[in-house]
Formats: C-alpha cells, structure tokens, sequence
C-alpha cells in the first residue's frame, strides 16, 4: 500500500471513531442525527478501501436515502422537547464504567484475534472461486448470496418482511400534514424519480457481474418512493395489492426453492444451466418487495384519510 | 498517477471532514445540514477519484448512488424539521 | 508523461482546491446565506473540475457519460437542496423574526 | 417419506403458510394458520419417528455441500426439539385461533387492537419455521439468521398486546440485537479461524487456542441472554407477562428453549476438544441461582401471568443444571425431558391464566377465588401442569428431574440433587400458593365465560406434561439414534 492510501485509510479510520464518540454523547439529537447519517457515508467509503464494493454501494443506498429519511422522521415525532436528550453528555459513573470496561475488552479480544489471525488468510474464496463457473452469474457476492448461501438470504427476506409486520401491530397514526411541495421540490421529483427507477434496475442487472443487486436497487428504488411520500404524503396500508407485493419476493424465492425439490433436486438447488435466470426471477422478484418493505417502513403505520399532526 | 489521485482523494476527505466543524458549532440546524450536504458531494469526489487510482471502475456506480440520493435526506430535513429549531438554534 | 496526464492533474488537483475553500468558506462566513455560497462552489466547481479532469484519463466513452452524469446529478440535487434549505430558512425567520 | 424430505417440508410449510397467511390477510389468516400448524406438527412428529428408524441425516441445501454451502443436519437432539415445538406449537395454534378471533373478549387484548389481531398469524408461523430452521440447521452463520426471525417475529408477537407490551417488546429487540451481535462476533472469530462455519467441520478442526475460547465465549454469553439465564433474565418477565397469552406461551414454552439447546450444540456437540470444567460449573450455578431467583420472585408476584413468567426464569435454570453433569449419559435426556415437559407446562400455564384473566377481567392472585367451581377444566389443566413443573410423580418434569438427579449422583455431585429438589419445593410453594386462592376462597358471582377452545388445550397440554412421565425410554433411544 502506499503513503497515500494509507494516510487516506487512517483518516478515514480516525473519522469515524470520532464520529461515533461525538454522535453518542452530543445532547443536541439533531446534530447527533447528522453526523450519524454522515458516518454512513463515510462507512461506505470504508467499505470501498476494504474492498468490499457491494456493501458499500448497500450502505450508500440505505444510509443515505432509507436510514437518513427515517431517523430526521424520527426526530420530528420526538417534537421540540424531545430532540434534546437532557442524559448527555454521558456522565461517568459505576455501570457505565463496567460496562465501558466491558466493551474495552471486547475490543481488545477482537484486535488481538485479528491481528492473531494467519497472514494471507482466504476464508473460502478457492472454494468459492472453484463453483463460480457452476453458480450462474460472474459476481462471486451474489454467488454467494443467492447460490452458494441461498438459503440464508431467503430467511433474511422474511426478516425484512417481518419488520413491516412489526410496523403494523403498532398503533395508527394520522398521515403528517405538509405543505405543497412547491416547484423546486416538484421539479426534484419529476427528474430523480424516474432515475432512480432506472438505476435501480440498473443495480438489478449489474448484479450478476459487478457490485449491485437486489438489495442495493431495492435500496435506490425505495429511497425514490421516500422522495415521493415527502413531496406529497400519501397512505400505504396493509391493503390486499401491498400485502401481495411486500410478500411477492419472499414467495416466489420460496416457490422456487419448493419446485426444485418436487422436480427432483434439492431444496434451492439451482440447476447450474438455469441458475442464472433463476438467480435473475428471484432477485428481481426481491428487489420489487423489499423496495416497498423499505418504503413501508417509511410511512409506518399511517391512517386512511387526511390527517393533521398534533398541534 | 494513481499516487497523485489517492492524495487528492485524501485532500478533499480531509477538508470536507474539516467542515464537520460546522455541524458541531452550528448555530441553527441548516448549517449542519450545509456541511453534511457537503460531505456528501466530497463522497462522490473521492468516490471518483479511487475508482481511477485503484481502477476499479464500478466504484463509479458507488458515487452515482450517492449524487443520486444526496437530496433525499435534505429534502426529509425542510419537509419534516423546522430548520432554525434546536435548543440553540435560532439565537 | 504526457500533456494530457499534466493537465488531467491540473484539474484536479484545482477541483480539490475549491473543495479546500468551499470547506473554509463554511467555517469562517458568517451565516447561512452567505455559506450557501460557499458550499455550491465546492459542489458545482470542484466537483466538476474533478470529473473533466478524470474524464481525461478514461478508457472509454461510456465512463465519460457515466462521470458526466454523476456530475449532473450533483449539479441538479445540490442547487435544488440549496434553495429548499435557504427558502426554508427563510420561511422560518419570517415566521419568527429571529435573524440567524 | 423420508428424513429429507420431512426436513423440506418442515422448513418450507411454516414460511409458505406465513406468507399466505400474510398476503390473504384477516379473513383467511387465522384458517391458513391452523391449517399450517397440524401440517407443520404432523411433520415433525414424522420426522421423529423418522430419526428413530434410520439415524441421522445431512442434506446439502443448495446441492453445494458444506463448507462453501449451508448444510441442514438431523439428530435425535435435533428432531426431539423439532417435535417438542411441532406439538406444543400446534396446540398454541389451536389456543390463538380463539384468542385472535374476530369478536375478543380479553381484558389483556383491547378491542381497538383487534382489526390487527390477524398479523399474529404470519408472525407466528415464522417464528415456527425460524425455530425448525435453527434447530435443522448445521451452519453457524445460517443459525445466527433464524435467530434474527424468532427473534423479530417474537417482537411483533409481544407487540400485538399494545399498551405496555410496547416496551417490554422493545426491551426484547434491544436484548435480542445484544445476543446476536455477541454471538455473530464469535461466529466471526470462529470463521477466521477455522475456514468453515459447519458444525460438524469445526469440531474437527477446533483447537484450544485462545482465539477460539473468546469465541466460544461471545457465543455463549450471547446464547445465555436469550435464553434468559439468570442474571441476564431481567427482559424475560414483562415481555412474557404483557405478550397476549398465545405469545406469552409460544415465547415462554418454545422459544426460550432455542437458547438453551444453541448452549448444548455447541458445547456438548462442537467444542467438546475444549477443556471447559470451569465453564460447565458456571453454568450449573448460575442455573441454581435462577432456580432461586426465579421461584422467589415468582413468590411475590401478585398478577398469575408474572409469576407464570418469573417461573419460567427458575425452569430454565433447571436445564442449565445439564452442564456440570453432561458427561453422564442420563444427563441429556434428563434435561431435553425437563424441557419438553416445561414446554407443555408451560403453555398450559400461560392459558390457564388467559383463561382466568378472560373469566375475571383480571389475574391478581389474591382474587381468583372461586376457579375450582366457576372453571374446572382450567383449574385440573392449572394443577396437573402444577405437578408436572414441582416435579412430582407421575409427570414428565418428575421423570426429567429424577434422570437429572441419577446423573448428579452418578458424576459424585450429590449438591446439584439437593438444588434440584429444593428447588421443586420451592416452586410447589408458589404454585400452591395460587391454587389455594383458586380453590379454598367461595366462589364469587358474575363475570364472563373461559374461551373453550384455550381451557381445552390448557388440558391437553397439562396431559401431554403428565404422560411425558413416561417418555424418558423412546426419548433416549431417540438420542441414541442421533448418535448412530
């Protein structure tokens, strides 16, 4: 590595332990909101020197258009009172100091593990580079993800799905007034909601063979429905259509994975001439229900009809 | 060349970080939001350049996603938050 | 080195330049206003200046269509979150009469 | 059928059903529900039977094959939890359709929550599957992914009841995130070390280097949380004692239960290479103090469903007490039979006191007089599952406790034998405590009607604790068909 990668790595290693001390322990939860929706994009650029490009282009997607949306919705029902947290700045005294001693540990259990670790270490890549002409697509992460480790991102579809349904047991409340959007906003709209569909199919498609994917296109497509509903609210109920579509991608991964095995293979046991499409169905599948899980979470659990914010 | 890229991508890190400052000194909530809106545009900036000094190109499409969404959380902020609130804002 | 090689530095190496004042311009300004200004120059011109100058060095059309459009989208979700963070504030000082 | 494909369909019927169940919404949910849940119990009962005849099974999910793919693994400990949650879970399913239905009558259920009660059903048909997968599962990381599904389905299921459920669900997901993340960083450690998250794989290849042992640590702390071992027991009485009642049994009964055989796979299955005398003691006291703990807490509660919930804190102690004996060969079927009979207990517990709570509008235990005429079937369902959880014969907490304390003896530990019978003594002393309210106090007049439909599985349930008396022999014979 050189001077400069290294000094770029450093900085960004010491930005973010900075960010996270002060987002912690600011009592004005406005600002700590701020910095936290920047320590996801400085974290996406970690990922990037990591070189791990798919989770950064999902912590790009998620932290900057889910997350940062959900957590400014957050500070506004906290009301004015709220959005100063009187416990900060952390005070010492004897749980937090066992319980920062605790972490302390960790951390160093953690450090010295890594550092203990074999040098040259490569985890799974030979095997995994060994079944990539078998597995249907060229980008060895959704090898990964929807192949080799099927199984896994099935189940966490249905924890993205239960994540909604835990949105619904909750109580209704009115849809948030808002004022028109105006033409600036409007015009913001009309242009970037079109794009993001297009990029999100795009990340769709480029999935099979570079950094991109179900979750990141999902990420990009309900961070379009998040600018809708702030432009102009609108109510998303558990009603039959959204049910189906929140649900769609789960079944359809599922069906699959049931038809392979009356066909007579394996549960999820992609056929390594079809894998691809069916890697595609899927993933396609998902990317539509999880950009509307996302962008349920958003909205949360808004009654019918025009509602106004308590005074 | 890439040498000289990576710096400039630490550069422009470092003084979009430098503008953090802002968030932390405020004084009134749109401040905070100018320096994250920003550090945002930073991101896109060293985005492009390590996708040229490590030549990966897909990098590009890391930077993309973050121009494209860079609005969504400012336009949550005007919509949802009143900008000069805070309990120092607005002073 | 070729001349190209030196200019795609040059330009580069001033987009980081009005990075550096855009980050400067936000810390020393004296309000909201007047550090708007500030910011949409890093936003605009850095930014810009960093792309013409990668676009340069690039191995084919496609990367400078998809450099250029990264641009266009700073352009365009910049200038527009700019004037909905000004009008907002705007609109909260009329309401309040504070000055900030 | 074979083993395989009664795991297929183990994994698959819940999640199916849990998404129909999702998608055809509040007039279908509760019939696609119950409807899943005897498929679902007839397969695991099948797959037992399965085990028994032809040993264990590794299928290759995906075709890959471990350590690239995720493998499901079938043994007898496997399908004995398997089985456990597919007959408990059933008769839950039966008590829910009546609690959720249209028209409710509960106190502990508002009325103005009711046009939701319908997402119970997707949400507990997932829990089910996630805990089928967790216990099918021969993959560390896959684990870590159903436990995120019980757990989050849990959190919604808590968060039916509204009110201050909330918090207590809230309290759950902050412990369940805890877990997790202590148990993924082990996970990690284990993967950096080993280059495989097999189970199987990792026993082979496991070494007592320290990186190892912090792993095993993480996990296992991690693993104790959520399976609520004292001291780390504090989120278990609200969220158990707020949940509806079909929530507050599944979590109490079954889900708890995920925790403590995790703690079991991977000691006695995949890090048994590593000297852990020390730890096995650890577990074993901090079992006794929940026994303790839990059964004088459960003394002073004054709502029956929190002390239903603080009972369950001393119950799991009883399993914990495996560890420090696990080298006897009665040790582990001892407690998987406390476990099974706890589950059944249990929910008949947590059903008696919705049943108390549907009739009085309320259950402070001090005003409940009256059960035994007004209810019996409620109050035979409260006594005999009362039996079963002091230990007394003939019942399967008895049975369970008797091959426990054999095996204290065996291992020259007489000690765990005393705390295993005080312990009983002390849990007859609060159950008898509440029984003596129901059943020496003159009836009062007025008040509602129990829901059939959840005294009747209390019954069953209570039963199914009773004869369990009797199933130490098929049970151990399963385990040894495990080992084969």
């Amino acid at each position: 590595m050189t001077a400069d990668a290294a000094a770029l790595d450093i900085l960004l290693a010491v930005l973010l332990v900075f960010l996270v001390w002060r987002l912690l322990t600011l009592s004005d939860l406005f600002k700590a909101t701020i910095l936290f929706i920047v320590f996801g994009l400085l974290l996406s650029l970690a990922w990037v020197r990591l070189r791990a490009p798919d989770v950064a282009l999902a912590e790009a997607a998620i932290g900057s258009g889910v997350t940062g949306a959900l957590v400014l919705d957050a500070l506004r029902r906290l009301g004015a009172h709220g959005a100063v947290d009187e416990a900060r700045p952390l005070r010492l005294n004897l749980a937090r100091l066992s319980g920062g001693l605790l972490v302390a540990c960790l951390g160093a259990i953690l450090l010295w593990s890594v550092l203990s670790l074999p040098a040259g270490w490569r985890g799974l890549s030979a095997e995994a580079m060994a079944a990539m002409p078998h597995s249907g697509v060229t980008n060895p992460v959704t090898a990964s993800l929807l192949n080799f480790r099927s199984h896994d991102t099935l189940l966490e579809i249905a924890v993205l799905m239960l994540a909604v349904l835990g949105v619904w047991t909750l109580d209704a409340e009115p849809k948030p007034s808002a004022e028109p959007a105006g033409p600036i906003l409007d015009l913001l709209v009309r242009i970037l909601l079109p794009l993001m569909v297009v990029v999100a199919g795009y990340l769709l498609w480029a999935g099979g063979h570079a950094p991109g994917g179900a979750f990141q296109g999902a990420a990009v497509l309900a961070a379009g429905g998040i600018l809708l509903h702030l432009a102009r609210p609108f109510y998303l109920g558990n009603h039959v259509i959204i049910r189906l579509v929140i649900g769609f991608g789960f079944a359809v991964f599922l069906a699959i994975g049931v038809m392979l095995v009356v066909g007579g293979g394996r549960f999820l046991e992609f056929p390594s001439r079809h894998a691809g499409t069916l890697i595609l169905v899927v993933e396609a599948a998902a990317t539509i229900s999880i950009a509307l899980i996302l962008l349920a979470l958003f909205v949360g659990n808004v009654r019918e009809g025009a509602g106004r914010d308590a005074p | 060349m890439t040498g000289f890229m990576m710096f400039m991508a630490a550069t422009v890190l470092a003084s979009v970080a430098l503008g953090l400052c802002r968030v932390l000194l405020g004084p009134t909530r749109a401040d905070a939001m100018l320096a994250a809106q920003l550090l945002g545009t930073g991101a896109v900036a060293v985005l492009l350049l390590l996708s040229h000094a490590t030549a990966r190109s897909h990098l590009a499409d890391v930077a993309l996603v973050v121009a494209l969404l860079a609005s969504v959380v400012s336009v949550a902020f005007v919509r949802r938050l009143k900008p000069v609130g805070g309990h120092n804002g607005g002073a | 080195m070729a001349v190209l090689d030196w200019l795609s530095m040059a330009l580069v190496g001033a987009g980081t330049l009005f990075f550096i004042a855009g980050s400067i311009g936000l810390l020393r300004l004296p309000d909201v206003m007047t550090r708007l200004h500030a910011l949409t120059k890093a936003d605009n011109v850095g930014l810009g200046l960093i792309v013409l100058g990668l676009s340069l060095q690039t191995s084919g059309p496609m990367e400078v269509v998809r450099l250029l459009l990264v641009w266009a989208l700073a352009l365009l979700t910049s200038s527009c979150a700019c004037y909905l963070v000004a009008h907002a504030t705007l609109q909260a000082r009329r309401e309040t009469g504070h000055d900030s | 059928m074979t083993t395989a494909a009664w795991m297929e369909a183990l994994l698959a019927a819940p999640l199916a059903g849990a998404v129909i169940a999702l998608i055809s919404g509040r007039r279908a949910a509760a019939l696609v529900g119950v409807v899943t849940a005897f498929a679902t119990a007839a397969a695991s009962i099948a797959l037992a039977f399965a085990v028994s005849r032809s040993g264990v099974l590794r299928y290759a999910v995906g075709g890959w094959g471990r350590p690239l793919g995720i493998d499901l693994y079938v043994d007898g400990l496997a399908a004995v939890m398997v089985a456990i949650t597919g007959v408990v879970g059933a008769c839950i399913s039966v008590c829910a359709a009546g609690y959720f239905a249209p028209k409710p009558t509960h106190a502990d259920l508002p009325s103005d929550k009711h046009d939701r009660a319908w997402l119970y059903w997707p949400l507990w048909l997932m829990l089910w599957g996630g805990m089928n997968a967790l216990y099918l599962s021969a993959d560390l990381f896959n684990i870590y992914v159903t436990q995120e599904l019980i757990g989050l389905s849990g959190i919604g299921l808590i968060a039916l009841a509204g009110g201050s459920a909330i918090s207590a669900a809230l309290r759950y997901l902050l412990l369940a995130l805890a877990g997790s993340l202590l148990y993924i960083v082990g996970v990690e450690l284990l993967y950096a070390g080993y280059a495989t998250l097999d189970l199987q794989q990792l026993r082979d290849r496991i070494d007592a280097n320290p990186s190892t042992f912090a792993a095993a640590a993480l996990m296992t702390a991690g693993l104790l949380a959520k399976s609520a071992l004292f001291p780390l027991h504090f989120w278990l009485p609200p969220a158990h004692g707020h949940a509806p009642v079909p929530v507050s049994a599944a979590l109490s009964a079954l889900v708890i239960k995920t925790g403590f055989y995790l703690v079991v796979r991977l000691w006695l299955h995949v890090l048994p290479g590593l000297a852990w005398a020390h730890l096995a003691t650890l577990l074993g006291v901090l079992g006794a103090a929940a026994v303790f703990w839990g059964g004088v807490q459960a003394l002073m509660q004054e709502r029956l469903k929190m002390m239903v919930a603080y009972s369950t804190v001393a119950q799991v102690g009883y399993l914990f007490m495996l560890f420090p004996v696990a080298s006897v060969p009665e040790a582990l079927p001892g407690a998987l039979l406390l476990a099974a009979s706890h589950a059944a207990a249990k929910a008949a517990l947590f059903m008696c006191a919705g049943s108390v709570l549907a009739v009085y509008g309320h259950d402070r235990i001090r005003s409940i007089n009256g059960i035994g005429t007004r209810m019996p079937l409620t109050a035979v369902a409260f006594a005999l599952s009362g039996i079963s959880l002091i230990g007394l014969p003939p019942s399967g907490g008895f049975a369970g406790k008797w091959l426990l304390i054999s095996a204290a003896f065996a291992a020259g530990a007489w000690w765990w034998a005393a705390i295993i019978v005080l312990g009983g003594l002390l849990s007859a002393v609060y159950l008898l405590r509440a029984l003596a309210f129901a059943f020496l106090e003159p009836p009062i007049a007025g008040f509602g009607r129990a829901p059939w439909g959840m005294e009747a599985t209390s019954l069953v349930l209570a039963f199914i604790a009773v004869g369990l008396n009797f199933a130490a022999r098929p049970l151990s014979e399963l385990l040894n068909a495990g080992a084969g």
